[in-house]
C-alpha cells in the first residue's frame, strides 16, 4: 500500500466521490446530502461497500479496519475519517 | 485333387457340423454320392460330393463346426466312369469349367464360399483382378490404429452405458475428466457431473424456430398453451410488449392470425436498450408461473449472528480490505451446508416429480442498480471454504453488474439465496425460481434485545427465511433447513 | 365462404347439371365401357342386380352380360382374374362390395398387382382399376363398415384413391384407367346419395393431388373421402367462432401429396387430420409423422387426430356415432391445436373420448 | 405310396407320329433340366446361389411334355418350382442363371431369384411362390383370350398342395363356369412340401375332385414324357375347340428335397428309390438306346452340349453386372408417366 500525502477536506471529498461513482457509475451525489446516508441513498449493499474501503484504502493510503466502518456512514464523516486518517498515519 | 467342402445348406448357413463320415480315404465316389451327414440348425442333412474320384484325406473330425466352404476331405481326381448315367466314356469325368472361367476347377472348391461379414470379403472376392485391387487399401485401413476423430478422441475410453447416461443426462463427455483405471470416464463422472443446463422452456416447434428468427428469449416468454407450453403467437406477443405496443395493430383475434408482424418492427423491438424491459418481463413471466404453479410455503427464524460476527471480525482484522469477508459469505455457506443436510430441497420439480441435483448449486440474487434482478450461480457452493466463496461473490456480482455474466454462471442453480438485508429490511419471503423447489432469504442483519441463558443482551441477528415448494417437501422439512442454517452460523469456524 | 349443402358439391357453376355421387360413378364406367372395348367390368351382383350399390345399374342393358361380368363369390378368384386379363392387355374395372371382403383377395391385390411390376423386372405391369366401398356410418357393422384404405395405402406398387366429392366420382376414374400400374378407388358408402350440382366445365381429376376444398390461415383439416363432408361443416363451424380452417382432401392415399400437406401447414402452423380408419398405424399417423418429419419446424402445437374409435364398428346407431370422426370431435381438436378454449354447451364441443388421445 | 395308377387315364388310341428326332429333342429338354439343376445345387452349396431354391428333377417329363402341347402364342403360369418350365418355355439358360446370381441380366432383373422367373416375350408368366396364386392370374389371361376372340391357351402349372387354397377351387369353378380356355395342369408330387397328399387331403384322387366342376379332367403318368405330351395335345386340342378348360393330374415325384435342402425325414428312402427308377430321364434314354436310335457317342456329344451351355449361362452369369442399388426404386410403379387425359 503506497503512502500517501494527507488530504485536505476537499480532496478527500473528491476521492471519496470518485470511488463511488467506480462502484456505482451513475451515482447522482446531488441527491446525496453530506450528512446522509450514502450508502442507503445510492444503494451501496456490503459488496459494495467493501469494495469501496477497498478502494479508499488503497487510494489514500491508508488502513480502515471494520472497527472504522461506522465512520464511514455518511460523506461528511467518510471526509473527517480520511483527513485524520491521512495525516495521522504519514 | 479338389475339396470336399463344407456346403452352405441354406440361405441361412454360415457354418456347420460335420455329424458322420459317410465314406472313408481310398473309398471310390461319384459326383452326387453322398459323403458325409452335416448337422445343421434345422436338421441333420446328407452332403453329396460334386467331383468324381477317391476319397483322400479326411482333414475334418466329426463333431467339428466349422464355417461354410471350409474343405472337410480331398478328392482325388481319378477319371472314374460314371456307371449310373449309363453312358461308358468319360462324360462325366471331364472336370466342369470353373463358374468364373479361366480358374482351374480345384481352386473353386477350395476357396472359402463367400461370407456375409463384411470383414472376411476381401478374401472371398470372386474376381481375382478385382481382389487384387481392394487387397491393398485394406490391408492398410486394417492395420492402421483407429484414426483419432476430432474432440471424440478424448473420450474414447467411455464404454456405451457412459455415453447412454451421457446422452441421457446431457452431458457432454468431451468436458470430463475420467477418474476410471487410464483415464477411463465412468458411469460416477458422468453422473457427478454438472446436470443439464437451464431447464428447457416448454414451447413448439415453430414458436421456437420464431423466436430464434425474432431473437426472442423463449425464457422470457409467458407460454399460454397446454403446461404454459409457449407457441407462436407467446412469441409475437412478446415481441409487441417489447416493442412498446409500437407493433402492428391487431384488429382481428389476436393469437390466431398468420405473420402479421413484419420484419422491420421486428428487428426494432431487438435492439439493446429494450433490455431492461425484456428482464422485467422475464421476471414477471418466471414470477408468475412459480405462483401459478407451485404452492409455497414460508418459514423464518432469527437467527443470533454473534458468534458469526465475532469470528469475522476475528478473521477480518488482520486482512487488507480486499481479502475481507462479508456476513453475506457466512450466509451463504451455511445456506449451502444445510442444502446438504435436507436434499430434499435442492434440485427440480420435474414432471410432476422431484429430482434431486447431485450438486449444490446457489443462485445468488443480485439486484440490479437500473433494475431488474439476476441469479447467478455459485456452483458446489457447499464445498468452497469461506474465502473461495467471497471471492466468487464479488466477481459474480460484479459481473452480474455489467452484463458480463458467463453463460454456465447463470445456469444449474438448484437452490437460490436472496438477501435484502443491505436494503434494510429485516425479513424476505420469497418467490421461488422454478423449477427449484426452495428459495432461502436472509434480512438485515441487525441489533436486537436478545434473551439467552436468562439474560437479556443485544445481539446482532439476522432473519432467514424460508420459501419451499409445498409439493416437494412440507413444514417439517423445512423447519429443518432453518434449523440447520441456525446451527451452522453458531460455529462459523467450521464452515 | 359461403356454406352450401351438401357441402361436398361443388360450388355450381350455372350450367351445371344435378346428379349423385352414385351417378357419377357410373357415367364414369359409362364413358369409359364406351370410349373402350379392353374395359370391362367384373364383380359381385355388377350385373343384374345393378351392383350392391346400385352403381352399376343399367349398365348390363347397355353392354351386355361379358363386358358387365356377374362374378361368383369368389374375391380371390375374380381379382385375380381381373389382374390376369389385365396382363393380356384388357383394362378391367373390378368391383369389390365392401373393403371388408377384400380380404379375401388380399393376396391377388398384394402378392401379384403390387408386386409383379417390379418382381418381374419391369416387364409385367399390371393396369386394374378395383373400385371398393369403404366405411361406416350406415349402421352395417363390423363387417361391412371398416376403413382399411389405409392398409392399402402402405403397400407400394398400389395407387390408392378415395373420391369424396361429385367431381372426382365422375371424372377420377379415367385417369385411374389410364394408370399403367394398378389403381385401387374407395368409395364411402355415405356418400353415393349425395346430390349436387356437378360443374359444367370439370374434367378428368389430377389423381397426383391433393385438394385445397376450402382455404384458411389457422388451422389445416386434412382428410379424404367420407370425412371430408365433417371437416367442411367443422370448419364452417369453426368460421363461427373466428377460426378459420383450412380443409385439405387427399384424394390419392397413395402416393400421398406431402407437398400439399406441407405448404398448408406452413402457413397455418397446425394441423388435425380426419381419417375413419383406426388410430393404430393408421393412414392419420402416416401424416402426422411425415408433417413432425418435414415441418416440425412449422409446427405451432402437436399435430391432432381425429379416428375411430379402436374398436370392431357396432350396430347400434349411437355407439356407431360415438366410434366415427364428429364434427364435434373435428372442431374441439382444432381448438386445442389453435390454442383456444374449447367452449362446452349447446354445440357439445367437448373433446370425445372415442377421439382423444390415449394414455 | 397310396397312389394308385388311374384306370381313367387317357390312352390315345393313336400316338403321333414320333419320330426319333423327336423323342431327341425330348430327351435334350429333359436333360437340360435335369444337368441345369445339378449345376444349381453345386452353385447353391458354394453359396452362389441363395435364397429358396426347389428343385424339379425327376418331374422334368411334365415340364417337357406339356409344353410340346403349347404354342409360343400361349401362355404359361408357373409355381415356385419352374426352373425346368422356364427352360422348358425357351427361357435361355443364362437368363435364368443370371437370375439366380442376382444379376441385371437376369430374367428378372434379380429382383425375384429362383422363385420368380419372368419373361413376358415368351408369355411365360411367372414363378408364382404362394401356393395356388397364380390359378386365378391365369384365369384372367385365359379372360382376356375370350373376351377378345384369340383362340389362344394360358396354361397353369401348380401342385398338389393348391388342392387345399380356396384360389385353387375358386379358379375352377371361375373358369369352368365361364368356359375360360384353360389348361390345368397339377404337378402332383405327392407332398405339399412335407406333407403326404394323404396327410392334406381327404380325397386324394385329384383328377376327380377336379372334374366335379365341370371340367374334362385326366390323371397322367408323368414320369412318362410321351403320356405327358399326349395328353397336353388332347387337352390343349380341347381347350382350343372351346370346350373350357382341362385339367390334367400330372402324377410325378421329386427326387430331391423339397427346398435346396432339407433332411428328408417325412418319406422313406426307399419310397425315392422306387421312384427314381422310373427316372424320366434315364427312362427315355435306355429306350432310346434300346431302340438303337441313341448311341453312347450321341449322349456324350449331347452332354458335352449341354454341359458347354450350361457352363457359358454360368459363366455370364458370373461376368454379369449387378443392377446399381440407385435402381432399387425403379419399376415400384412403371417408369413411363401416361399422359392422362
Amino acid at each position: 500500500m503506497s503512502q500517501m500525502r494527507p488530504l485536505n477536506s476537499a480532496e478527500a471529498l473528491s476521492l471519496i466521490k470518485e470511488s463511488i461513482t467506480q462502484i456505482v457509475p451513475d451515482a447522482d451525489f446531488t441527491l446525496v446530502e453530506p450528512d446522509d446516508k450514502f450508502r442507503d441513498v445510492l444503494e451501496l449493499d456490503s459488496l459494495d461497500f467493501l469494495s469501496l474501503v477497498e478502494l479508499l484504502s488503497e487510494r489514500a493510503g491508508v488502513l480502515i479496519d471494520e472497527e472504522d466502518y461506522p465512520d464511514l456512514t455518511t460523506l461528511s464523516d467518510t471526509t473527517r475519517f480520511l483527513v485524520e486518517r491521512t495525516r495521522r498515519g504519514s | 485333387m479338389t475339396a470336399f467342402t463344407m456346403p452352405s445348406l441354406g440361405a441361412d448357413m454360415d457354418e456347420g457340423l460335420l455329424q458322420e463320415w459317410l465314406v472313408s480315404p481310398g473309398e471310390r465316389v461319384h459326383k452326387g454320392d453322398v459323403m458325409a451327414v452335416v448337422e445343421t440348425d434345422k436338421a441333420a442333412i446328407e452332403v453329396e460330393c460334386f467331383e468324381s474320384g477317391t476319397v483322400g484325406r479326411l482333414l475334418v473330425e466329426p463333431g467339428t463346426r466349422v464355417p461354410v466352404g471350409t474343405p472337410l476331405a480331398l478328392i482325388e481326381d481319378q477319371a472314374v466312369p460314371d456307371e449310373r448315367a449309363g453312358v461308358g466314356e468319360a462324360m462325366v469325368s471331364k472336370a466342369p469349367t470353373c463358374a468364373t472361367g479361366g480358374q482351374e476347377p480345384a481352386t473353386r472348391h477350395q476357396r472359402p464360399a463367400p461370407r456375409r461379414k463384411a470383414a472376411r470379403k476381401p478374401e472371398v472376392t470372386p474376381e481375382p483382378a478385382l481382389a487384387a485391387s481392394r487387397k491393398e487399401p485394406t490391408g492398410e485401413h486394417v492395420h492402421a490404429p483407429p484414426e483419432p476423430s476430432g474432440g471424440a478422441d478424448s473420450v474414447i475410453g467411455a464404454g456405451p452405458l457412459v455415453r447412454h447416461l451421457a446422452v441421457l443426462r446431457g452431458v457432454d463427455l468431451t468436458t470430463l475428466h475420467g477418474t476410471g483405471p487410464g483415464g477411463r470416464i465412468t458411469r460416477a463422472d458422468v453422473e457427478h457431473a454438472q446436470p443439464p443446463l437451464a431447464p428447457k422452456v416448454r414451447a413448439s416447434p415453430y414458436a421456437r424456430r420464431l423466436a430464434h428468427d425474432l431473437g426472442v428469449d423463449l425464457a422470457a416468454v409467458q407460454g399460454t398453451g397446454d403446461g404454459g407450453a409457449v407457441r407462436a403467437a407467446d412469441v409475437r406477443t412478446a415481441m409487441r410488449t417489447l416493442a412498446g405496443g409500437k407493433g402492428p395493430e391487431r384488429t382481428d383475434r389476436g393469437p390466431l392470425t398468420g405473420d402479421t408482424l413484419p420484419d422491420a418492427a421486428i428487428r426494432r423491438d431487438s435492439r439493446p436498450e429494450d433490455r431492461t424491459d425484456t428482464m422485467r418481463r422475464a421476471i414477471a413471466d418466471l414470477m408468475s408461473r412459480s405462483k401459478r404453479e407451485i404452492p409455497h410455503y414460508y418459514l423464518s427464524t432469527t437467527i443470533d449472528l454473534t458468534a458469526a460476527d465475532d469470528w469475522l471480525r476475528r478473521i477480518n482484522r488482520a486482512r487488507t480490505p480486499t481479502d475481507r469477508l462479508v456476513p453475506a459469505a457466512l450466509l451463504l455457506k451455511a445456506a449451502a451446508v444445510a442444502a446438504r443436510e435436507v436434499p430434499a430441497l435442492n434440485g427440480y420439480w420435474q414432471n410432476g416429480e422431484f429430482v434431486p441435483a447431485s450438486e449444490i448449486n446457489l443462485g445468488i440474487a443480485v439486484s440490479l442498480r437500473q433494475g431488474g434482478l439476476l441469479a447467478p450461480v455459485i456452483h458446489t457452493a457447499d464445498t468452497l471454504p469461506p474465502d473461495a466463496l467471497m471471492t466468487r461473490l464479488k466477481e459474480l456480482v460484479q459481473r452480474a453488474r455489467r452484463g458480463r455474466l458467463r453463460g454456465s454462471e447463470m445456469t444449474g442453480a438448484t437452490l437460490t439465496v436472496t438477501s435484502l438485508g443491505d436494503q434494510g429490511v429485516e425479513a424476505v419471503f420469497g418467490v421461488i425460481h422454478p423449477p427449484q423447489v426452495a428459495l432461502v432469504g436472509f434480512g438485515a442483519v441487525v441489533e436486537r434485545p436478545w434473551a439467552a441463558g436468562g439474560m437479556l443482551g443485544v445481539r446482532p441477528v439476522v432473519t432467514a427465511t424460508l420459501a419451499a415448494d409445498h409439493r416437494a417437501t412440507d413444514g417439517a422439512v423445512g423447519a429443518r433447513y432453518l434449523t440447520a442454517v441456525d446451527r451452522l452460523l453458531q460455529r462459523p469456524e467450521e464452515l | 365462404m359461403t356454406t352450401t349443402h351438401p357441402r361436398i358439391a361443388e360450388a355450381a357453376a350455372p350450367s351445371g347439371r344435378k346428379t349423385t355421387y352414385r351417378e357419377a360413378m357410373r357415367e364414369a364406367m359409362r364413358e369409359a365401357l364406351r370410349s373402350d372395348e379392353r374395359v370391362f367390368l367384373m364383380g359381385e351382383d355388377v350385373g343384374r342386380y345393378g351392383g350392391c350399390f346400385g352403381v352399376s345399374l343399367g349398365l348390363l342393358e347397355e353392354f351386355g352380360p361379358e363386358r358387365i361380368r356377374d362374378a361368383p363369390l369368389s374375391e380371390s378368384a375374380f381379382v385375380g382374374a381381373g389382374i390376369g386379363a389385365a396382363l393380356a392387355g384388357m383394362r378391367p374395372i373390378v368391383e369389390i362390395m365392401t373393403v371388408n371382403f377384400s380380404l379375401l383377395a388380399l393376396d391377388q391385390i398384394l402378392n401379384n398387382a403390387a408386386t409383379l411390376l417390379h418382381m418381374s423386372g419391369g416387364q409385367l405391369p399390371v393396369p386394374i382399376v378395383i373400385r371398393m366401398t369403404t366405411g361406416a356410418g350406415r349402421q352395417l357393422a363390423a363387417q361391412h363398415s371398416h376403413s382399411l384404405e389405409g392398409w392399402y395405402a402402405h403397400i407400394p406398387g398400389l395407387r390408392v384413391l378415395a373420391p369424396a366429392t361429385l367431381t372426382d366420382a365422375r371424372y377420377m376414374l379415367a385417369p385411374a384407367l389410364a394408370d399403367p400400374d394398378p389403381v385401387l378407388i374407395f368409395e364411402h358408402g355415405t356418400l353415393y346419395n349425395v346430390s349436387g350440382d356437378l360443374p359444367a366445365g370439370a374434367g378428368p381429376v389430377d389423381i397426383d393431388h391433393a385438394a385445397v376444398r376450402r382455404p384458411g390461415t389457422d388451422v389445416t383439416l386434412i382428410t379424404y373421402g367420407g370425412s371430408l363432408p365433417k371437416a367442411l361443416a367443422a370448419a364452417d363451424d369453426l368460421a363461427s367462432g373466428g377460426i378459420s380452417a383450412e380443409v385439405i382432401d387427399l384424394r390419392t392415399l397413395r402416393p400421398l401429396d406431402d407437398a400439399a400437406v406441407g405448404d398448408s401447414v406452413a402457413r397455418t402452423h397446425r394441423a388435425v387430420v380426419v381419417d375413419e380408419g383406426w388410430r393404430t398405424g393408421s393412414l392419420a399417423a402416416e401424416i402426422s409423422a411425415r408433417l413432425t418429419e418435414q415441418h416440425f419446424y412449422d409446427l405451432d402445437a402437436p399435430v391432432e387426430r381425429v379416428c375411430s374409435a379402436e374398436v370392431p364398428i357396432p350396430y347400434a346407431r349411437g355407439l356407431e356415432e360415438a366410434a366415427l370422426p364428429q364434427v364435434d370431435g373435428i372442431v374441439a381438436a382444432a381448438h386445442r391445436a389453435v390454442g383456444e378454449p374449447v367452449l362446452t354447451g349447446a354445440n357439445g364441443t367437448e373433446r370425445q373420448p372415442v377421439t382423444g388421445r390415449s394414455g | 405310396m397310396t397312389t394308385t395308377r388311374s384306370p381313367r387315364a387317357p390312352r390315345p388310341a393313336a400316338r403321333p407320329n414320333r419320330q426319333a428326332a423327336h423323342r431327341l429333342a425330348l430327351l435334350e429338354s429333359m436333360l437340360r433340366v435335369r444337368r441345369f439343376e445339378e449345376r444349381c445345387v453345386e452353385l447353391y452349396s458354394a453359396a452362389r446361389i441363395r435364397g429358396f431354391m426347389h428343385l424339379y428333377i425327376g418331374e422334368e417329363a411334365v415340364a417337357v411334355g406339356v409344353n410340346e402341347a403349347l404354342t409360343d402364342d400361349d401362355a404359361l403360369v408357373s409355381t415356385y418350382r419352374e426352373h425346368g418350365h422356364a427352360l422348358a418355355r425357351g427361357v435361355p439358360a443364362e437368363a435364368i442363371m443370371a437370375e439366380m446370381f442376382g444379376k441385371v441380366t437376369g430374367c428378372s432383373r434379380g429382383r425375384g431369384g429362383s422363385m420368380h422367373l419372368f419373361d413376358a416375350g415368351r408369355r411365360f408368366y411367372g414363378g408364382n411362390a404362394i401356393v395356388g396364386g397364380g390359378l386365378p392370374l391365369a384365369a384372367g389371361l385365359a379372360l382376356a383370350d375370350r373376351m377378345t376372340a384369340r383362340n389362344r391357351v394360358t396354361c397353369c402349372f401348380f401342385g398338389d398342395g393348391a388342392f387345399a387354397e380356396g384360389e385353387f377351387h375358386e379358379t375352377a369353378n371361375l373358369a369352368a363356369l365361364w368356359q375360360l380356355p384353360l389348361l390345368l395342369v397339377c404337378e402332383n408330387n405327392l407332398y405339399a412340401m412335407g406333407t403326404a397328399l394323404a396327410r392334406h387331403q381327404a380325397q386324394t384322387d385329384l383328377a376327380l375332385r377336379a372334374a366335379a366342376y365341370g371340367m374334362v379332367s385326366w390323371a397322367v403318368d408323368g414320369m412318362d414324357v410321351f403320356a405327358v405330351e399326349d395328353a397336353a395335345r388332347r387337352a390343349a386340342e380341347g381347350v382350343r375347340a372351346g370346350t373350357g378348360p382341362h385339367f390334367l393330374e400330372m402324377r410325378t415325384y421329386r427326387f430331391r428335397a423339397h427346398s435346396m435342402y432339407d433332411s428328408d425325414r417325412y418319406r422313406d428312402k426307399a419310397e425315392i428309390e422306387h421312384w427314381k427308377e422310373r427316372d424320366p430321364v434315364e427312362g427315355l434314354a435306355r429306350r432310346m438306346r434300346e431302340a438303337k436310335e441313341l448311341t453312347d457317342r450321341a449322349r456324350t456329344a449331347l452332354e458335352d452340349r449341354l454341359a458347354a451351355e450350361i457352363d457359358a449361362a454360368v459363366e455370364a452369369a458370373d461376368k454379369a453386372p449387378e443392377e446399381p442399388v440407385e435402381d432399387l426404386l425403379k419399376y415400384v410403379t412403371s417408369p413411363v408417366e401416361v399422359t392422362r387425359p
